[in-house]
């Protein structure tokens, strides 16, 4: 307990982790500090590209792994079935209509890419290594949990709106072609492809995350002082609880398959955070009515923090514990 | 000049519907129309900017078309097909064009 | 469709100023509003254009409300209450929309 | 308020030709518009966007000139002598300002 | 007096300097060279957040300075201070107007940052040293002379408008935030959080302080060409005189704290520097009746050329000569 | 020949191609994945920069060459005459009429100063030193070709809108200006100037390509979309063969005037590669009838994919066969 006290609190003075809360403080005390929308992007893509790329060189260099296909297979799974979880929870928990739960249910089956970033930023500057796949993992958990909300949803009688032209938007979406297909190029290049642009994707890489974070504050930071008052005390203790649940069920299938201790902490992880970026386009598409002021607040309000302050932490520690890692 | 009558149609809708506008103007003949970025507004969803954005989840964009009045109706419908269940404003005014031909 | 007839009011304002617009056309009411981004433009007080900003304090937004006919009134006040030392321009037309009840 | 007639000249124009509309309106007396950027569009040239541009050949730009009624087609005839050859699209409606003075 | 004129020729002929050139002319030979609005506020988001995180992590470095208090009093005074000197100066070679005049002189109590940030990297370039807390006196420095111009107004009977919002975007204004929020970050996680993102905030950093200059260049470019004939002989004489005059009471402050020579340097440059973004935006909202052309231009036109340019070399030879550093 | 293949097969999984490629099939597969604006304008204000500066701080260290000046004057008659052996062999192979003919035989004769910088970035790679002032020749042939081309639409009797502002905007377009004023200042600050910005110049270059080539897979494949069927059979003939026609000429060029075997493979580049940016905006000025879908599908959809993938192996094999380099 007090070991994971320590990383927390180590965790906690990171730059990464103060550049958050300098945007999310800013934010709340409506400073006009912000990002362009252009740079945010641009800082998302090129750690999309960076992670995606360096989890191809991994693969590369240590060879095909047999726990690969099984790692996939787990990751939708994971991703298909949290939703239930995450529903059945906020039925307990919240009053929340059925169509709300199922939206904010499916953002919790679904991942957030810059978590994950997050997390991979921890281990590595803790010297544990994981394996490169799981950035595939990664993105193939991004889509199933959209569908498990779309099937509670009608379950219910009640009508969603998807079309072919949404599946496409969906699992071609910008943010899993980039990962993917930088994670296929470093495969392909393999290490020395790396070592020609290491000096880009290597080395500025914890800097460039801490102005994405900064920005990712702000964004938080706003979300919350506009939408005070939307979320009640068991949404608030869903967005809390349920990383902490999903982490379980990821450290279970990590376990099941035998990945490395920094592979159970990612698999943790992706189980763990919850989408804000994939899944609310598709609801605000498929699910109009549904409030996004709920699910976006839940999200990026208050499980992106949590998994990054103390979430991350709790995951190494217990990770490492069952693993002797 | 000769000036002829057209309706001009502006439409406000979330970001994430604009392929699917666009896609119904043109399939109800619609083919004519410009797409502005909208910064931020207010409405009883509440207030709401782009920087607050995270994604393209948030976010309008505004639709101008300049349409024959005859041709209102059909592409009203067709917007509404569209915007039913969706956020967003759609006003009709009226104006003239120099060269008709295109309308 | 049954069509309703509302003003259109087209604010063009200093980038500055934006948010007490905003501000003040909440307070008085005029709770529905779209505000655009202005790339450049020319007037009184000279030619200027996006690119020559190094600061928020160059630069114009421009704000579209719709509001029913006995609101536009009420709507100006608020505007000039602002607006009246700043440079800026002001116009009201007339446009029809389809759900009233919004307005 | 006292209310004053004048005309919105609402012009969509390729961004290349922009620097030559702003002067040939202020040759002609027009200095009063304002430019908006467009995300994106369709017209009888097909479809475009701004993200599929790679230059600033694409891509296009809308003015807003409000103008008293007798400017109308003095401001038209200098638009077209721009125009002429460019695809782009012209629409004149009517609009009330209250500082009159400076149109 | 050679040898401040061979630093002046070295000064030129950097990068940096001749980059801010390059962009002047291509504005003023009327080149359609622009670089993108999003783009030139992401590097100068850059720009702050590098210098103020790596003058926290100068303070970590070094313990705190019992100057640092009287520092950032000095600074204070300064700010307050300096638009009455600026004032009767301009009253002086100038026939502005009341409004206009005080509009101007609060410009020159406030702080360019980029100045900072140039001389900084002059000092880090010659090895001299300095104080990491002066980003925060920068940061102190930013507002106080706006109360000073608004002061100067009100007594001749002009109204501002000033309001409880409009205190509120001056003290939270973004700069302020992000350089302050950076340097407690740089000051919390100290050599450590410097280590870790030492390959982001300082390698690149004067390559992007390059491009950053280059805009500079631009904006001041197009500034000048369209505001030609807006100021007189007079006024253009207040803008190298007057950074002149105010560096030497920065240099006054200096010597009397007992400042490093590279401080002492640092708070000439503050004391000479003008501000064109954060002053600027409050004059438009409390002096809307001001001409933005007149201060934009005199700060952005001539005085921050002259700084960058001649300024700063001044300031170091005499600081140096001055503290035998 | 097998070398050839083997070049290229080198060069098809570099991560510079593959992220081209990636960005080719995105778009092709009409996935959302997009760079904004501003940040592919801010990435190629980079490359231009660092490109020339580069060019000029190697002159500074090998000195002015003699064939300096032969260079630019081959240059310059290189841009001008290509548009005519462009619009011979169109004509030759496609039906289309004058206008359009004349407009796409303009792009020819410019160039595309990526596909110099990737083929810069090859040499680099492959140790192969070439002349600092071909960044300059890549300047002077920027425009050449477009009074070729006005001339071409003239003598058929159409008429050319050209006015004194479209020359000034032709010269003094931003790349042009942001090429030639880097190159300038890495001339005068010389190996100094770039040891100070060298880690943000050189170190992270070959990364920023591969973002910037993903962003121009992008715009070609949107690009190939929407154009389907704009383009026959001999105008794709053209696109293909044109570039090898164009690299004779620059390889006479290059061995008449002396040129080390970098330089040859640059000057082939240049003749070889066709322009999408100056001349596409020089033509929607000046004869906006033609269309602008031929000439940048062309341009931007067949050449510039042939020369980045094919084209660049096939010209360094042949410059070094014939320089003995
Ligand atoms: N009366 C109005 N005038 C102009 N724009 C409006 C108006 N009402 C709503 N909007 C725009 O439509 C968006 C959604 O409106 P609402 O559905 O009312 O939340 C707002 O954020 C505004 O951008
Ligand atoms: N007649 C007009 N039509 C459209 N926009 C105008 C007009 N006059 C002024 N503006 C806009 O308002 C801004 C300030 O105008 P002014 O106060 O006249 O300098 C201009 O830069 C334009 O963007
Ligand atoms: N009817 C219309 N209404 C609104 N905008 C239009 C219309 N027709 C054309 N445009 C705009 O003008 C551009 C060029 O039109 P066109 O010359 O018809 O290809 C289009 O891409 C649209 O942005
Ligand atoms: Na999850
Ligand atoms: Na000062
Ligand atoms: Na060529």
């Amino acid at each position: 307990m007090t070991e994971i006290l320590g990383l927390a609190a180590d965790n906690l003075i990171s730059p990464i982790i103060l550049s958050f809360a300098l945007g999310l403080l800013a934010a709340l005390a409506r400073s006009d500090l912000s990002i362009p929308e252009a740079v945010a992007k641009g800082l998302s893509i090129y750690l999309l590209f960076a992670i995606g790329f360096k989890g191809g060189a991994g693969v590369a260099a240590h060879g095909i792994d047999a726990r690969l296909v099984g790692s996939l297979v787990a990751g939708l799974v994971l991703s298909a079935l949290l939703p239930f979880v995450a529903f059945a929870l906020l039925k307990t928990l919240t009053r929340l209509d059925t169509l709300n739960a199922a939206a904010v249910a499916g953002h919790y089956g679904s991942i957030s890419i810059v978590t994950f970033v997050a997390a991979s930023s921890v281990l590595t500057g803790r010297g544990i290594g994981s394996e490169g796949y799981m950035v595939a993992v990664a993105a193939v958990m991004e889509a199933p949990a959209i569908l498990s909300a779309l099937w509670l949803v009608a379950r219910s009688g009640k009508s969603a709106d998807i079309d072919a032209g949404l599946w496409r938007e969906i699992l071609l979406n910008g943010s899993i072609v980039l990962l993917i297909g930088a994670f296929l190029i470093g495969w392909i290049t393999g290490e020395e492809g790396l070592a020609e642009i290491e000096s880009f994707i290597v080395a500025p890489f914890k800097g460039v995350l801490c102005l994405f974070l900064l920005d990712m504050g702000l964004v938080a930071g706003r979300g919350l002082r506009q939408s005070r008052g939307v979320l009640g005390g068991g949404a608030i203790a869903f967005g809390v609880l349920m990383p902490l649940v999903g982490s379980m069920f990821g450290l279970g299938a990590g376990l099941l398959l035998g990945l490395s201790p920094g592979g159970v902490v990612l698999m943790m992880v992706l189980a763990a955070s919850a989408s804000y970026i994939a899944v609310p386009a598709a609801m605000r598409v498929a699910l109009p009515e549904a409030n996004p002021a709920i699910y976006l607040t839940l999200s990026l309000g208050v499980t992106f923090p949590f998994n990054l302050t103390i979430g991350i932490p709790i995951y190494v520690a217990i990770a490492l514990a069952l693993t002797g890692g | 000049m000769q000036m002829h009558e057209v309706k001009r149609v502006e439409i406000m809708i979330e970001a994430p519907m604009e392929r699917r506008l666009s896609n119904a103007l043109t399939e109800n003949g619609v083919t004519g129309f410009t797409i502005l970025p909208v910064l931020g507004g207010s409405g009883r969803s509440g207030r709401w900017s782009r920087e607050g954005q995270v994604s393209r989840a948030g976010g309008m964009v505004s639709f101008i078309c300049l349409v024959r009045p005859d041709r209102v109706e059909k592409l009203l419908d067709a917007v509404f097909s569209v915007l039913e269940r969706h956020i967003g404003v759609v006003s009709v005014s009226d104006c003239e064009v120099v060269r008709a031909e295109r309308f």
